[in-house]
């Protein structure tokens, strides 16, 4: 038996969250999200909690357990190593019931940096060309599975709310790094200003959650350096 | 009346993403309606690749579209239609450059073309990818031209029902999840691309959200046929325990399989093409080898990657190797990964041509929750990403044509009668004062289904099959809910899915009852051999009160004639 | 306006070391501008002549502010050396290898502050 | 835009300034006469060599300039001002410059007497 916390909310009914303990009977190789699901097919039907892949490849899991943003798909019970294990959503964004939060916010920070490739030349009849070294600088942010983990942990985005946040500023770069991407200074543009790649302090709490291993403070850095270098060359054209 | 919209898709995964762009295009107003946000979909899960012939590696410079079409074709047993796969084998080269166009970072070889890989039942090396996250990255791709065309997405709505009207699809009524609401919309045509039903089998490699809820609508509400159901694909390696996949690109790139004799096993099954055999072949290969215990544990066999050295591990299958780290404990580069057969993929699906329409007016469908039929028997790997690509988009323009070519029809009252039915049926169950575990039943399902109706089929199995099935929705008839709360209520959800898996586990087990040979996946040791003959036709299933009922439909040959498959 | 200043946004979250770094950069940077502020005030007695500053410093270099001063190097140490992590980072070099570098930085910082508190004592108990 | 990007710049640039010298300034007032009484006197003697008076002019410049562009970032950080980001940057130059002269002329009471 596994004692499971769970933080509790329905905004209908309840004031404030607060936490149910239930006992699950735990398997050898059970993931956290197992263990949900057994709660609410034998425990509790009331408890919900989002799931699709259970692969750790759809971001829809992501969760804080026992202090720190984790995908419950990829998280075994016995690598937790712990009787007890505390389950809550993950901070810093609205709860929409339990463990469900609302990603609005995140998913509208990523819309502001154009999030697709642009490239006004015309297309090619066949592929735009692209070298091993050219496609391995963007393999690190290509893993990004829009989990938030990385969003909600970041402590500058809990209290700035217009910062763009780790995940958007790693899509950015994704792009503006991207060989065939050719928006150019306009995407830094889109990451300039008060609330943007700059207003990041190099926390790290985000490479800290990241359940894909990115360093987003790494994606970020470069963003930087392409703005302040940007401001004082002339913006090529 | 509420919500309209001209064109509704149901479903994100790609085949969705794609038809609704298409039909934006063709400046109609479209609407997504998903279970879960866009990049949550199963296409996300895809690891291997998408076959087009683009002859840019090295040994496949030869490749062209009627090569690649001969492989689907065989690979599928004979029973895929060859116009229909005509049509994708020569649309494919096109779509993967679109993608790349619009930003799929595919893996490169040295000239900077897109990189390809052998895979199963393939002449050359034909599948394009990006590493071990093909779908990942074709997803992403295909959502940010949708965020960027600006596509109106209705997140976690579970579609219900199909609404009818003078012999034509008129709307859809469907479950808000977020506060459990059901909704009536109206659309000019409704576009079904909501995948597969792995997850009514055991052990499978889908996502829990695979529950062919889509299809079951298709089936019991708007009366369309399954065709081919009973072709179920069998992954021959999914990590054992969890089930999750470990792609044919890990054989691609050059992995053997061991039984507990340190034999590759294979050299007795498909000589030739040892470890790259089709599907359906190595699967049972390896089901043989489990079943005649030269396996470990009772379970499983081993997939070998230590001699492809770690650094082709972490720059080829470097999810697969994350994969064995997090959920097995172990990593490829030292150690030998545990696997065994698990539901993959399903052939079968709504009955559709290669432009989507299904036998009802204005209901199209696409993706594998479609059956066109380009896989047949047996789907190649690599296959499937491009089928939701081609004919995502086909089914999207083909949905516009019909729209812009339809008169206006009021199907409000339609609308307002089949609401007030989903409402009774969902509130009846709420109230249901019965005494069954619905967990117990969905359960029971996915033993009933791997046990009676797997890789390999007989006679008295899947008559016990039948028979159990007929008693789990006797049983589902008495269950009842653990909650009744209406926002998120994952109980229900699951629940309601549950009537239409049962649906699509009776018509599965009885086409394979019915089908008395054994082609592509569909292994019945009572028949081990194909039968041409008789057999040479397509499976559709039509809903009635009693029970499915079955009849058949010619297969379309042009170019090439059944032989015998061998590998 | 104060809602954004819940317990948890402002607590160290991830607990990892970017994260308490970063906290201890700030506490110590917000103290330092508020020593300055003083400091120039403190300083600019002089403008009232030699004996009101002899005063009032020798108050200053009594024991318990040579305690405080002591602190203050240690802000200064902390906050100067992580500053010149952040710069580091800003260039674009060392942002896998954080931690290490955190480490590092630290290791001359407690040096000098052993040192200095080492030759200070025998003037603090005087 | 680009003032946030100038001015994040110039916090690093005034970082970099600092660490050097900060460094001489307390080395030379605290560490080589350790524990001896600070007098006005020892100061006026250390300020008429030139080096030391620019290094702690230039000290008071580049701190202040740092630590309330600091401060800004904080407050801006959670949120406090950010409509008024002007006036905070207006509010925050003001006490930088008070301070600048009553600094300066503090320094300079030292030199001229
Ligand atoms: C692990 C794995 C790996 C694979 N690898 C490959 C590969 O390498 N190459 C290849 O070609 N193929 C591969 N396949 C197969 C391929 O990924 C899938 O067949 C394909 O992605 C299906 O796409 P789709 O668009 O039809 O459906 P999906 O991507 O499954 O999307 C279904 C959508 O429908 C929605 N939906 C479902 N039901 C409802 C409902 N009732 N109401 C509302 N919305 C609903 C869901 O929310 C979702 O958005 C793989 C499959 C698996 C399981
Ligand atoms: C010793 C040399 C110093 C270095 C290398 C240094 C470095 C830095 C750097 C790089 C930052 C930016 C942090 C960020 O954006 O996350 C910073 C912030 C700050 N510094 Fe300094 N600094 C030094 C001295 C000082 C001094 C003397 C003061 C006081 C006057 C000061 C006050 C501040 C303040 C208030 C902040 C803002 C705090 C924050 O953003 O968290 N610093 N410092
Ligand atoms: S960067 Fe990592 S933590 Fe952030 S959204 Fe992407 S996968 Fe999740
Ligand atoms: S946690 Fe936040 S502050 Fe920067 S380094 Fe990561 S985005
Ligand atoms: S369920 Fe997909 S990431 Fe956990």
């Amino acid at each position: 038996m596994v004692t499971f916390k769970i933080e509790r909310f329905n905004p209908d009914v309840d004031k404030a969250p607060y936490f149910q303990t239930y006992e699950v009977a735990a398997g050898k190789e059970m993931s956290v999200l197992e263990a949900l699901f057994y709660v609410v097919e034998n425990l509790d039907g009331s408890l919900a909690f989002r799931y699709s892949c259970r692969g750790a490849v759809c971001g829809s899991c992501a969760m804080r357990i026992n202090g720190k943003n984790r995908l419950a798909c990829q998280t075994l019970l016995k690598k937790l190593k712990s009787p007890v294990i505390t389950v809550s959503p993950l901070p810093h964004l609205p709860i929409v019931k339990d463990l469900i939060v609302d990603m609005d916010h995140f998913f509208k920070n990523y819309e502001k940096i154009k999030p697709y490739l642009v490239n006004n030349t015309s297309a090619p009849e066949k592929e735009r060309r692209q070298s091993i070294l050219e496609r391995a600088k963007i393999d690190e942010m290509i893993a990004c599975i829009l989990c938030g983990a990385c969003f909600s942990a970041c402590t500058v985005a809990a209290t700035d709310k217009k910062f763009i946040g780790p995940a958007a500023l790693t899509k950015a770069y994704r792009f503006w790094a991207d060989s065939r991407d050719n928006l150019g200074d306009e995407r830094l543009a889109l990451v300039a200003g008060e609330h943007g790649a700059l207003r990041c302090h190099t926390l790290f709490n985000c490479a800290e959650a990241c359940p894909k291993n990115i360093v987003p403070t790494y994606s970020i850095q470069q963003l930087k350096g392409g703005l302040v270098k940007c401001r004082f060359s002339k913006p090529a054209k | 009346m509420g919500l309209h919209h001209q064109v509704i898709v149901v479903g994100a995964g790609l085949s969705g993403l794609r038809a609704a762009l298409a039909a934006q295009q063709d400046g109609l107003d479209v609407a997504i309606l998903s279970r879960v946000h866009p990049v949550r979909s199963h296409s996300i899960a895809a690891q291997g690749g998408i076959n087009a012939s683009l002859a840019n590696a090295e040994g496949g410079r030869d490749d062209n579209w009627e090569k690649h079409a001969f492989d689907t074709i065989k690979g599928s047993d004979y029973l895929a239609d060859q116009d229909a796969v005509e049509i994708m084998t020569k649309e494919a080269p096109g779509i993967v450059y679109e993608m790349e166009h619009w930003g799929t970072p595919f893996s490169r070889t040295i000239d900077g073309r897109i990189a390809q890989r052998p895979f199963g039942g393939a002449a050359f090396p034909r599948t394009c990818y990006a590493a071990d996250i093909t779908g990942h990255a074709l997803l992403h791709t295909m959502y940010e031209k949708s965020v960027k065309e600006e596509i109106k997405v209705y997140e976690e709505y579970l579609l219900l029902s199909i609404v009818k009207h003078d012999n034509a699809c008129v709307g859809i009524v469907a479950l808000n999840i977020n506060n459990g609401e059901i909704i009536a919309m109206s659309a000019d045509a409704v576009i079904i691309a909501s995948g597969g039903y792995g997850r009514i089998y055991g052990n499978s490699t889908n996502a829990l959200i695979n529950t062919g809820s889509g299809m079951a609508a298709a089936y019991l509400s708007a009366g369309v046929p399954l065709k081919d159901l009973e072709f179920v694909q069998f992954h021959p390696t999914s990590l054992y325990g969890t089930n999750i996949l470990i792609t044919e690109g890990a054989r691609g790139e050059g992995g053997y399989l061991f039984n507990n004799r340190h034999e590759r096993f294979m050299k007795n099954y498909a000589a030739k093409a040892m470890e790259l055999a089709p599907r359906d072949i190595v699967a049972r290969s390896i089901q043989t080898e489990i079943n005649e215990g030269r396996c470990y544990n009772n379970a499983y066999v081993l997939l070998d990657l230590r001699h492809l050295g770690r650094k082709k591990i972490m720059e080829r299958l470097p999810g697969i190797r994350d994969i064995c780290l997090h959920f097995a404990g172990l990593d490829p580069i030292n150690k030998p990964i545990p696997i065994q057969p698990g539901q993959h993929y399903s052939m079968g699906g709504i009955d559709t041509n290669a432009n989507g329409e299904t036998s009802l007016a204005g209901l199209f469908a696409a993706g594998e929750a479609a059956c066109v039929s380009v896989h047949g028997g047996n789907r190649l790997g690599g296959n499937s990403l491009l089928d939701t690509i081609v004919f995502g988009k086909l089914s999207g323009h083909f949905a516009s044509g019909y729209v812009k070519a339809k008169k206006k029809n009021a199907a409000d009252q339609a609308l307002q009668a089949e609401l007030a039915k989903v409402k009774a049926k969902v509130s009846r169950l709420e109230n249901s004062a019965g005494k069954e575990n619905p967990a117990k039943v969905r359960s029971e399902l996915k033993t009933t289904m791997m046990e009676e109706a797997g890789v390999f089929r007989t006679k008295a199995k899947l008559e016990a099959g039948l028979a159990k099935i007929k008693e789990l929705k006797e049983r589902y008839k008495q269950i009842h809910l653990l909650s009744k709360i209406k926002k998120y209520n994952l109980d229900l959800v699951r629940n309601l899915e549950l009537e239409g898996k049962l649906a699509l586990a009776e018509v599965i087990v009885l086409g394979a009852l019915k089908r008395e040979e054994s082609r592509g996946s569909h292994f019945r040791t009572d028949y081990p051999t194909r039968n041409d003959e008789h057999w040479l036709k397509h499976t559709l299933a039509h809903h009635t009160e009693s029970g499915p009922r079955l009849d058949y439909k010619a297969v379309t040959i042009t170019r090439f004639r059944p032989q015998a498959r061998t590998y | 306006m104060f809602d954004n200043l819940k317990k948890e946004s402002v607590i160290a979250y991830q607990s990892g070391i970017g994260m308490w770094a970063f906290v201890l950069h700030r506490i110590t940077g917000l103290s330092l501008i508020f020593y300055l502020l003083l400091h120039i005030v403190v300083i600019s007695t002089s403008l009232k002549g030699p004996q009101p500053f002899n005063n009032l410093l020798a108050v200053l270099t009594a024991p318990p502010f040579v305690v405080a001063d002591l602190a203050l190097l240690a802000a200064i140490l902390f906050h100067g050396l992580n500053g010149a992590r952040i710069v580091i980072f800003d260039t674009g070099i060392g942002i896998r290898q954080q931690k290490l570098i955190f480490w590092l930085l630290l290791l001359p910082a407690v040096i000098i502050w052993i040192m200095t508190l080492y030759f200070t004592l025998p003037h603090i108990f005087r | 835009m680009k003032k946030a990007a100038l001015l994040w710049l110039l916090q690093r640039v005034t970082a970099v300034l600092i660490f050097i010298v900060l460094g001489v300034h307390v080395y030379r007032v605290h560490y080589v006469e350790l524990g001896q009484p600070i007098l006005f006197a020892g100061i006026a003697i250390r300020l008429k060599s030139l080096l030391m008076l620019v290094i702690d002019s230039s000290l008071l410049f580049f701190g202040l300039f740092h630590g309330l562009n600091g401060l800004r970032t904080v407050l801006l950080d959670y949120d406090f001002f950010d409509r008024q980001e002007k006036l905070l940057s207006w509010v925050l130059s003001i006490i930088g410059i008070i301070f600048f002269i009553l600094g300066v002329k503090g320094l300079w009471a030292f030199i001229i007497r």
